[in-house]
C-alpha cells in the first residue's frame, strides 16, 4: 500500500485507524451542520454529541496502542457509549461495539471481513433502535450502504471500491430521508412537520462511510 | 446568544461545582462519571431512586435530590441523555440493598442509555427496575412515533415514589406506585418564544412575533402546531381540554395540578394560568386538591407553560403529602 | 410582546384570584384594595410586618406571606408603587396589638406612597414603624439621586425581620434587626435582555446581540453602564467586587451569599454564578455560611442576576434558619 | 360666559370640572408617548399610570355631583393617591388636595384664587418629593407655570390670558428638563445617561396646565 500502481485487497489496522481519526475530522467539520439539522427536527446537539464522542473516542485510541481491529473498534464504541449520550450514543456505540466483535483479534480485513463488521454493527444498531427503513433514521443510510458493500464484495470489488460504493449508497439514503415523516426519535414527535427536512443521524452515518471511502481510497 | 456562563462546554461541570459548593451539607457530586447523590447514600433497607437525562431543565432532576425524592440524579449534557456509566455509578451509589428504582422520561436517547445502564447494574447484582413516564398528550403513542414523551409527571413521579421509598416500601410497591401516578398522570406544553442551547447558540426554533407552538416537549424542539397567538384563558382551555379529555379526567375527580414555567415566564403569568386552569376545571366537576405552581422542569430560558394533571387517590395524595427536603422541593422538613 | 395574560389591566387581578385559588388554605386576598395577607392574621401579640411593591418581582412580595416571614403584602401596578389605601388596610388587618413594622423599598414612589400609609395609620392608633431598604451599589447615595435603590437585600429582610417577629419581639427591635441587615448587605445586578411590561408592550430598553447593562434595578430600567458580554466569572468579578468593596466584606468575614435570577435565567446559569462567586470570595477570604439561589426578585422576563451579600452573626444566622413557611420560601415547616 | 365678545373674569365650578375632563382626556391621547419618555429614563408606566388614575377621577366626579371646586380638586387627588401609585400618585394626588385645600366652599375662583390655588398645589409637590428647580422633574414645568401665572396675575390678565401664559411657561419648562441630569426620581439612577431625555412627569404637568388653558380659553 502507498503505492499507487498496487491494489490493495485488504484493509489495515492502520487503515481502520486513519478512518476514526478522518471520521473523527469531518465530524469535526461538519459539526455545525449536524447541529443545525437538528436544530430543524430535534434538539440542536446532534453534532456537538458526536464530536465530543469522536474527542473522546481518538483519546482512548491515542492510549491504547498496538492492539488489534476488534480491540480499536471496541474501544470506540465504548468511548462513545460513556460520552456522547442521547440517542446517538447508544447506537453509535453498538454500532462500533458489534463490529469490534466480529473483529476480534483480527489485524486486516478484506472485503468480506469490513462488510461482515458492518453488518454486525448496523444489526446493533436496529437491534437497539427498532429503527425499520423509511423510519427517518440514520437507519436509512447505513442500510443501503449495508448493501451496496455486499453487492461489492459479490462483484469482486477491492476495498477502495467497495467503500466508495457504499458511501455513495449512503448519501443517496440519506437525501432519501429528506421527503420522510419520522417514526422514531425525537423527530417522530413533530410528525408531518418533520417531512423536508434531511436527517440529521443518517447525516453522520454517511460521513462514517465516506471517511472509509477515502481513507481506503487514499492509502 | 447572552449567557451567564464561562465557555459552552463547561456548563454542565461549572455549574455541578456551583451546587456542591451551594448544597455540600446535604448532597455530594460526582464528576467522572458525573452524578448528584444524597450525601448520606446509600440508604440502607430503602430502594435507592435514580433519575436523570439532559441538563437544562433544572431544577429537574439534579434540584430533587434529597431525603423524601430523589437519591441521585444524573446529569447529561444540555438536552441530551446522560450516559450509561453515569448511572450505573449512581445505580452502585445508591443501593442500600433493596435494589433501585430507574425514573426515565421517554425519550430514545434516555431510554436506550437507562436500558444500558440496567443491564449492567444487574450485571453487578443489583435489583433494577425501571419505569419510564410518558404523559405529554401531545404526542400519539403509536407505531409512528417513538412514544410519548415523558415531561410534567416526571417531577411529580419522583416525589411520590421518593415518598414511598422513604416509608421503606419494597422496590416492586414502589416502582408500582410510580408508574401508577405516570398512569393517572397527563400533561401538554406550550412554548411563546425558543431556546438556545449553549454549544448551538442559535434559537431552537424561529417563531413570529404573534406565533406560539403549541404541544412542545422539553428540548426545544418545536411543537405539534403553530398557532396564533391567544389570551391566557383560551391557551389553558387549549391545553387543558387535550388534556383532561385523554385520561379522561371526570367531574368528580380530586387532582394534583401542576402549571409548570419554562424557565422564561415570570410567575406572575403561571398564576393567570392557573387560575384559569382551576376555572377551566371547575366548571367540568374536578376539584384541584393539590398544586404546584412555579418553574420545575424547564427547557432552559423558553418562555410558556405545560399543564400536568394527577388524578389522586388517598395514597397518592399521602405520599405526595409526606415531608420532601431537597433543594427545589422542600415541605415538611 | 407575547404573554401568558388576559388583558394588560387584569394582569394583577387575575395572578391575585390565582394565587387565592392556589394558596387559600394559608393566605387571604383582598381586592378592593388589593392585599394578599396571612390567613390567621392578626397574630395577637406579634409584629404584624407588611411590604409591597410594583407587581413583576414575584415571588416578591406576596410569595413570602406566611408564617416566618410578612404578614401581609400590597402588589401594585405592574413596577408602580402600591397606593397608601392598600398600605392601610394591610396594616391594619395585620395588627395584633404590637405594631407594625412596613419594610419599603427605596423609590421615590414606594417611600412616598408608604409615608402617606404610616401616616394614616398612626392616625388610626396604630404603631408603625418603618424600613428602607437600600442596598444597590450600583447608585450612589447622594444628593444627586434619589438615593439607593432596594433590591436584594428586601428579600432578606424580610425573611430575617420575619423570624424576629415571630419571637414576639417588641417593634423597635424587630425595626433594628431590619435595619441591621439592611445596613450589612449590599447588592449589584446586571442584565442581558431588557424586560417588557403588559401595559407598555415594548421592551424597557434595546441591547445589542454582545451588550450587557451593569448595575440594573429590578423595573427594566436601563443599568448605569452598557459594557460588551463577558463570561460569567468576569460578571461576577464585576459585580462581587463592587458590592464587596462597598461596605466593606474583609477576610474573615462569613456571609449569606444571595445569587438572584432576574427571571429569565436558566437555574442552570445561576449555578455557575454561585460557583464564580464563591471562587471570587474564598480568594479574599469571605466564607460563604448561608446562600439563596433562584428567582426571588424578578424583573418580569429579564435575563441577567443579581448578587446580595449580607455579613452575618450569630443572631442573624439563627434568624434566617429560623423555620419559615410561604409559598416561595419554606423550611422547617 | 359662552359668548365670545364678553370676557370672563372668574373661573366657574364647571369650567374646573371642564377642566378635569379634559386633562383626562389629554392624558388619555398621550398616554403612549408619556410611556415612551418613561421607558426611556424610568420604569415605561407614567402613562398608564396617569390615564388610569384620571379615569378613577372621572368616576368620582360622576358620583360627587354639586359639591364646590374645594370638593371636586379633593375628591379628584383623592381619587389619585388611591389609584395612581408610584412617584405620580402621591405627587399629583398631594397637588389636587392642595388645590382642594385653598378653594374649599369656593364656586368660582378668579385669577388670584387660581394662582393660589396652584400655589399651594406647587408647593405640596415640593415638599412631599422635595425637588428643586433643575432636578429635571414636573416641578420644573410646574414653576415656571407658577411663575408665569403670578406675573399675568400681577398684569390683570384674564382667566383665559393667565391660563395661556402659564401653560407656555410649562412647556417650556418641560422642553428645558431635556438637558438636564436627573437628580430625583427613578431617572437620578441613571445619572448622565439621563440626558437628552425629556421628562415624563414634566409632559404630564404641561398637560395639566395646556389642559386648563384650552379649556378656560374656549368657555
Ligand atoms: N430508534 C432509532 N433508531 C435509529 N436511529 C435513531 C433512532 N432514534 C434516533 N435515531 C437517530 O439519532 C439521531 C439523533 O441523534 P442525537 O441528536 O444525537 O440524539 P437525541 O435525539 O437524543 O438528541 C436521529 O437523527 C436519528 O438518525
Ligand atoms: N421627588 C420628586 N419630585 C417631583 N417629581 C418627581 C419626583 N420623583 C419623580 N418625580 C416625577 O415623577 C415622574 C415619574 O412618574 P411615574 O413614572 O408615574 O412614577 P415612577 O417613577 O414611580 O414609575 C418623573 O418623570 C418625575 O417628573
Ligand atoms: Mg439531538
Ligand atoms: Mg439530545
Ligand atoms: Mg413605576
Ligand atoms: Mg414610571
Amino acid at each position: 500500500m502507498g503505492r499507487v500502481t498496487e491494489v490493495a485487497t485488504t484493509i489495515s489496522h492502520e487503515e481502520i485507524l486513519d478512518w476514526i481519526r478522518r471520521f473523527a475530522a469531518d465530524i469535526e467539520a461538519q459539526r455545525a451542520e449536524l447541529v443545525r439539522l437538528d436544530t430543524a427536527i430535534g434538539d440542536g446537539d446532534h453534532g456537538t454529541n458526536m464530536d465530543r464522542g469522536m474527542h473522546k473516542a481518538l483519546e482512548k485510541l491515542e492510549a491504547a496502542e498496538g492492539a488489534d481491529i476488534g480491540a480499536t473498534l471496541k474501544a470506540v464504541g465504548m468511548a462513545l457509549i460513556s460520552s456522547v449520550g442521547g440517542a446517538a450514543g447508544p447506537l453509535y456505540g453498538t454500532l462500533f461495539l458489534q463490529m469490534g466483535s466480529t473483529t476480534t483479534g483480527a489485524g486486516t480485513l478484506d472485503v468480506a471481513g469490513w462488510a461482515d463488521a458492518l453488518e454486525a454493527g448496523v444489526k446493533g444498531v436496529q437491534a437497539r433502535g427498532k429503527a425499520e427503513p423509511g423510519d427517518k433514521t440514520m437507519v436509512d443510510a447505513l442500510l443501503p450502504a449495508l448493501e451496496a458493500l455486499r453487492r461489492a464484495q459479490a462483484e469482486g470489488a477491492d476495498p477502495a471500491q467497495a467503500a466508495r460504493r457504499s458511501a455513495a449508497a449512503a448519501e443517496e439514503g440519506m437525501k432519501a430521508t429528506i421527503p420522510m415523516e419520522a417514526r422514531k426519535g425525537r423527530a417522530s414527535y413533530l410528525g408531518p412537520r418533520s417531512i423536508g427536512h434531511q436527517d440529521p443521524g443518517a447525516t453522520s452515518a454517511y460521513l462514517l462511510l465516506s471517511s472509509a471511502a477515502e481513507t481506503f481510497a487514499s492509502s | 446568544m447572552k449567557k451567564l456562563i464561562n465557555a459552552p462546554d463547561a456548563v454542565v461541570r461549572d455549574a455541578l461545582e456551583g451546587i456542591e459548593l451551594a448544597y455540600g451539607d446535604r448532597l455530594r457530586v460526582s464528576y467522572d462519571p458525573a452524578y448528584i447523590v444524597r450525601a448520606d447514600a446509600p440508604v440502607e433497607g430503602k430502594v435507592g431512586i435514580v433519575s436523570g437525562g439532559g441538563s437544562g431543565h433544572e431544577p429537574m432532576h439534579g434540584g430533587f435530590v434529597g431525603r423524601g425524592m430523589l437519591d441521585a440524579a444524573c446529569p447529561g449534557e444540555v438536552f441530551t441523555s446522560p450516559t450509561p456509566d453515569q448511572m450505573l455509578e449512581a445505580t452502585k451509589a445508591v443501593n442500600g440493598g433493596a435494589g433501585v428504582l430507574h425514573i426515565v422520561k421517554n425519550y430514545t436517547g434516555d431510554v436506550m442509555n437507562f436500558d444500558m445502564a440496567s443491564d449492567l447494574g444487574k450485571a453487578e447484582g443489583i435489583e433494577v427496575e425501571a419505569v419510564v413516564t410518558n404523559d405529554d398528550v401531545a404526542v400519539q403513542d403509536s407505531l409512528y412515533t417513538a412514544g410519548r414523551r415523558g415531561v410534567g409527571i416526571t417531577v411529580i413521579a419522583e416525589k411520590i415514589s421518593g415518598a414511598a421509598a422513604e416509608e421503606r416500601r419494597p422496590l416492586a410497591d414502589v416502582a408500582d406506585i410510580c408508574r401508577r401516578v405516570n398512569a393517572q398522570g397527563r400533561s401538554m406544553g406550550v412554548a411563546l418564544t425558543p431556546c438556545t442551547t449553549p454549544s448551538s447558540g442559535e434559537p431552537s426554533f424561529e417563531l413570529g412575533d404573534d406565533e406560539m407552538e403549541i404541544g412542545i416537549g422539553i428540548h426545544g424542539e418545536p411543537g405539534r402546531y403553530r398557532e396564533p397567538m391567544a389570551p391566557a384563558a383560551q391557551i389553558v382551555e387549549r391545553l387543558a381540554t387535550a388534556v383532561v379529555e385523554d385520561l379522561p379526567y371526570d367531574s368528580g375527580d380530586q387532582v394534583l395540578a401542576f402549571v409548570n414555567g419554562m424557565g422564561g415566564t415570570p410567575l406572575l403569568e403561571l398564576f393567570i394560568v392557573y387560575r384559569d386552569l382551576h376555572r377551566f376545571l371547575e366548571e367540568r366537576g374536578i376539584t384541584i386538591t393539590r398544586r404546584l405552581i412555579g418553574n420545575y422542569i424547564t427547557s432552559l430560558e423558553m418562555a410558556g407553560c405545560s399543564i400536568t394533571l394527577l388524578k389522586l387517590d388517598d395514597e397518592l395524595t399521602r405520599l405526595w403529602d409526606a415531608p420532601v427536603d431537597t433543594p427545589a422541593l422542600r415541605w415538611g422538613a
